[in-house]
């Protein structure tokens, strides 16, 4: 099978190519693009990317699967590239390069923190577990199974335009998961600190994060949630 | 020391050490993967897009507009100006381009104010949406085109 | 310190996992100056694969729920090696960490009445085994090891703990009077090596799953603290106990959790018969892994086994209905779906059992003090080291592990780390100072690393070390086949110290870290192989062919490997719980 | 909190409920022009001046026009904040991006008082 990959390393290269590898796939299974990856690897040792549970659960090994972002490890290649046709590997779009395809996520990362991603309860803890009806429990289906993996925020345009400014939809997700959870008591700080143009009104409703999520989420619906909110709040 | 005092120092401390351990290689120059054509665009972001750009032209035209509109109101002479304005191919073009993106703004931007209110949020239903918003625009289109010929 | 860059911390933390990061919290909370190094971003650790959830006697399934019955479960599942006074602090203190967690955000799912949701799990019982199945291992989901790892994550965060992502720990420090100084470290970002000093270093680096073929294991579990301490010359304990998860999924190796037979899903043998009844007439398919694991082999060495190969058996979900599977194990029913093609709501999944964890470990007290022996033969802590979680054997699990015991064992021994080093730091504990001579020394695998010049390629040499354990320290062991294997092993022993490193460069060198873990890898292999060899005997997990028996007389211990000498010893095991009656070692039947 | 001294209400709440409510008052006024001009296809000077001149037309025209140019800046204010910054073009962004803003803010405020002329003219 051919292999397009991102080759980018700082200390040689003056500018990123596509090289061509041609990987020995078996016929017998579908493999994920992963153990391509793996494959490819173990002919030339110096392509660099993330991975670590190859199980689709740690996040790390996100990265652009023939134009659509994905996780490396639960990706099949019959459905990234098709029979017969080309896979091309791509790091994560809108991010600076370290080497072939690993960007730096620190962006994302300061975006994650800015939302103040932890329970926020100044009451004293009582002495067993703070209790929670498990309708309220339900409310963070879908918001807490995010496994920062960065496929949303770097398919989205507003993420790439302005990376410094707006949350992107893993930062905001994670701010709804908080919002939304009934231990939680900083819900009017936390939404004063979203009210600005830029932190969640530059979601323009593309889609992008959910087209990606790799794990099925919906950060486009949380961000509704969260101008709800702010609407509730602010009138 | 206070105990907030302390907390507070603590952090500034915790965030020099980040960055004194960040310090490495200077980090300039790395280059960004973000060629446009090689990323496969799902149609809720393409009917965004062209949402914009159609948003862009109709801001540009609003001039066109308000010409046609003085004009017209001007005088019995103007109205008859602006009409045999319109009648040249590529006025009328022009005209039927303009309402077309009006047409696209308004369907697409429709769509818009029904996800803020919950409605089409799934990816499911934000695909249908996004295609129903291409078929109506394009139905639009085709009766505009008969109404202005 | 001649070329490297010192940075200087109270305590740091190797490894970003569970363990580590509970440990670090402790220390961040009370103001030392704390750092986490992960050779991944904290979230991408193992212990985000962990699935089924955390056992603990919080009493939301039963209110009569009794730790001393947890801790009854626990002795008996480690087949009597467990260090009993480690794991009743462990069952006592069980609670309180849980409870810490969800103060701390962890979304559990709940019960009607709000606390958080139980499920049974295997080797759980009420009152000392006599009162039937417990129902003890707090869950979010299948989901707990994520929902766990992240809400230590942002504990952190919201403490403002120092993290150091993407920094890869080389070696320990230690100076002239044994006592370790810290460690060398590479900044993978640019390949910088620095030497990191702190008064106490954390080992809380995981397991090494990746010693095997096939296993469930993240391919980040390189035993790389244990390696490390081999290094150092300390001794590692009990290697050769290694669990294998009864249900991995066939082909692909990833786990499925205990928890869909906690929640009444079952195995299947070719003919369609539940087979765990005629192994384990009561506890059936919730008895302990070890039990279950060994029955899967022996159905499909009797020729019942699935498939065109008749090599794995059948885990049936489907009559427990779509609503249950969906709120229940959504998780599971994505990575069968992935990872099976199979769709358990319809239909059952192939399963194998898997390499899913290390037992043994760095021998540790309960305050996750690293222990040594001295010439006389008795135990001596090792200044300034310590460890929790996987990496240690401090030991709760003994010869078999308890499923939802060990994201119990990382948050409480990471914990009692944490709180220990507080202690020794408000006490006054320093550092001691590194002479250039000892940094060199831990450098030098770096140097070999960047002169060599020809030799074999990390990829292969890891393979064939991953087969010769698969193949000679599986399921069931043979003294022979064992000693075979011994000798496989010290040949490629010779081949992996001249393994060649083509590619130099500094900046996110993975193949740089890839030959540095290779080496981990062989560390843990070399122990574990030796150790198996060693121990004449069943036990939990530890299975021969040629010694079927439990031998309480010579093997009612732990064993320790030297790594200088290459031999194993024995080292005692703790029979001296603080406040309840010691456990006798009984007949272990399910 | 990302403040921004060119944004219409400096709080993205603001900002984004002027836009949905001149979106609603832009719709309402697009279909009734669009839907007279469909429903009359020989349409003469004296009816369409007559349209305008209803005192209630002049109102409803007044509100899209002050609709319009809001709308309108609120979007030309995100299109031109998401690509000239510094981020898409380097130091240079801001002040690309002021200029862009003064001439479509010219723009606007030509398209506001020449409307006004032609609605309230006389």
């Amino acid at each position: 099978m051919l292999v397009s990959i991102y080759r980018y390393n700082p200390e040689q290269d003056e500018k990123p190519v596509m090289q061509n590898i041609d990987v020995d796939v078996p016929a017998d299974r579908d493999l994920m693009v992963l153990d391509v990856l793996e494959l490819a690897k173990a002919r030339d040792p110096s392509i660099a990317y993330r991975r670590s549970c190859r199980e689709g659960v740690c996040g790390s090994d996100g990265m652009n699967i023939n134009g659509v972002n994905g996780l490396a490890c639960i990706t099949p290649i019959s459905k990234a590239a098709g029979p017969g046709r080309k896979l091309v590997l791509r790091p994560l779009p809108g991010l600076p390069v370290i080497r072939d395809l690993v960007v730096d996520l620190s962006g994302f990362y300061r975006q994650f923190e800015k939302v103040k991603p932890y329970l926020i309860n100044d009451a004293p803890p009582p002495a067993i577990e703070r209790l929670q009806s498990p309708e309220d429990r339900e409310k963070l289906d879908g918001l807490y199974e995010c496994i920062l993996c960065a496929c949303c925020s770097t398919a989205c345009p507003s993420f790439w335009w302005n990376p410094d400014k707006f949350i992107g939809p893993a930062g905001l997700l994670q701010a709804y998961r908080f919002l939304a959870d009934s231990r939680d008591t900083a819900s009017a700080a936390r939404l004063a600190a979203l009210d600005d143009p830029f932190s969640v009104f530059r979601c323009r409703g593309i889609m992008n994060c959910v087209a990606v999520c790799p794990k099925g989420l919906n950060p486009t619906r949380a961000i509704g949630h969260i101008r709800s909110m702010l609407l509730q709040q602010g009138t | 020391m206070n105990c907030d005092c302390h907390a507070r120092l603590l952090r500034i401390y915790s965030r020099r050490l980040r960055k004194q351990a960040s310090i490495g290689k200077v980090k300039t120059s790395r280059p960004i993967n973000l060629n446009l054509f090689s990323i496969k665009w799902p149609v809720t972001a393409l009917v965004s897009i062209a949402h914009r750009v159609s948003g862009i032209l109709l801001f540009l035209a609003t001039a066109l507009l308000l010409y046609l509109l003085d004009l017209s109101l001007q005088s019995e002479a103007g109205f008859r100006q602006a009409a045999d304005l319109l009648a040249s191919p590529a006025a009328s073009f022009l005209i039927w381009l303009v309402v077309v993106a009006l047409l696209y703004h308004l369907i697409a931007g429709s769509r818009h104010l029904l996800m803020d209110i919950g409605i089409g949020e799934s990816w499911r239903a934000g695909k249908f949406a996004a295609t129903a918003v291409i078929v109506f625009s394009l139905i639009g289109a085709i009766l505009a085109g008969f109404w202005l010929w | 310190m001649s070329g490297f860059r010192t940075i200087s911390f109270d305590a740091i933390i190797v490894g970003g996992g569970g363990a580590g990061m509970r440990a670090a919290l402790q220390l961040a909370q009370s103001g030392f100056r704390t750092a986490v190094l992960s050779k991944v971003f904290p979230t991408r650790s193992h212990t985000v694969s962990a699935q089924g959830g955390i056992t603990c006697a919080i009493g939301s399934a039963d209110p009569e729920d009794d730790w001393r019955w947890h801790m009854y479960d626990t002795v008996k599942g480690s087949d009597y090696i467990g260090d009993q006074d480690a794991i009743e602090y462990m069952c006592m203190e069980g609670p309180q960490t849980v409870y810490e967690l969800e103060h701390m955000g962890l979304p559990f799912s709940r019960t009607a009445s709000g606390r958080i949701y139980q499920r049974p799990f295997g080797g759980q019982s009420k009152n000392y085994g006599k009162g039937g199945q417990a129902a003890r291992t707090c869950a979010a989901a299948d989901r707990t090891g994520h929902a766990l790892l992240h809400a230590l994550y942002q504990g952190n965060l919201k403490n403002d703990t120092v993290f150091l992502n993407e920094w890869y720990v080389v070696d320990l420090v230690k100076n002239q009077d044994g006592a370790v100084i810290g460690v060398t470290a590479i900044n993978i970002e640019d390949g910088e090596a620095c030497f990191v000093q702190a008064a106490a270093t954390v080992l809380a680096t995981g397991g090494a799953g990746r010693i095997y073929a096939s296993t469930t294991n993240a391919l980040i579990n390189t035993g790389d603290g244990v390696g490390m301490c081999l290094r150092a010359g300390f001794p590692a304990q009990d290697m050769e106990m290694w669990q294998f998860h009864p249900t991995g999924i066939h082909g692909a190796g990833t786990l499925v959790t205990e928890g869909c037979r906690g929640e009444g899903g079952y195995l299947i043998n070719k003919d369609g018969e539940r087979f765990m009844e005629r192994y384990a007439p009561n506890a059936k398919d919730l008895a302990g892994r070890d039990v279950v694991a060994r029955s899967m082999v022996l159905e499909v060495l009797e020729g019942r086994g699935c498939g065109e190969h008749g090599d794995h058996v059948m885990l049936k979900l489907d009559h427990l209905g779509a609503d249950v599977l969906n709120s229940k194990l959504p998780g599971i029913l994505e990575l069968s779906r992935t990872f099976a093609q199979v769709d358990p709501v319809k239909e059952p999944i192939p399963v194998v059992p898997t390499c899913h964890y290390m037992m043994g470990g760095i021998p540790t007290n309960i305050h996750g003090q690293a222990l040594t022996r001295d010439s006389a033969g008795s135990d001596e802590l090792v200044p300034g080291l310590f460890a929790a979680g996987e990496a240690a054997c401090v030991s709760v699990h003994g010869a078999n592990r308890l499923g939802g015991n060990s994201l119990l064992d990382l948050v409480v021994f990471g914990r009692a780390a944490g709180k220990h080093i507080e202690e020794l730091l408000q006490q006054g504990m320093q550092h001691r100072n590194a002479a250039s001579a000892d940094i060199e020394l831990a450098m030098a695998r770096l140097r070999r690393l960047d002169e060599s010049s020809e030799g074999e390629g990390v990829a292969a040499l890891r393979s064939e070390l991953q087969d010769i354990m698969q193949l000679h320290f599986g399921v069931f062991r043979t003294g022979e086949f064992m000693r075979e294997g011994v000798e496989k092993l010290s040949a490629l022993g010779q081949r992996i110290e001249n393994a060649y490193l083509a590619d130099k460069s500094k900046a996110f060198n993975t193949a740089r870290i890839e030959a540095l873990e290779l080496e981990n890898l062989f560390a843990v292999a070399a122990a574990t192989a030796t150790a198996a060899e060693g121990r004449t005997e069943s036990r939990g997990a530890h299975a021969r062919d040629d010694f079927r028996d439990r031998d309480d007389d010579n093997w009612l211990c732990h064993s320790l490997y030297f790594p200088a000498e290459k031999k194993i010893g024995k080292r005692e095991v703790n029979f001296k719980p603080n406040i309840v009656d010691t456990f006798e070692p009984r007949e272990r039947t399910y | 909190m990302v403040t921004n001294a060119t944004s219409l209400g400096r709080s993205g709440l603001f900002d984004w409920l002027v836009q949905r409510f001149s979106a609603l008052v832009l719709l309402a006024y697009a279909i009734c022009i669009l839907g007279s001009l469909a429903l009359t296809p020989d349409l003469e000077y004296e009816s369409w001046r007559a349209q305008f001149d209803m005192p209630a037309m002049r109102i409803f025209s007044l509100i899209a026009l002050l609709s319009l140019c809001a709308h309108a800046w609120v979007g030309i204010w995100t299109v031109t904040t998401d690509y000239l910054n510094e981020a898409q073009l380097g130091r240079a962004g801001t002040l690309i991006r002021l200029l862009a803003q003064t001439v479509c803010a010219l723009l606007t405020l030509i398209y506001l008082f020449w409307g006004i002329r032609i609605f309230w003219g006389g």
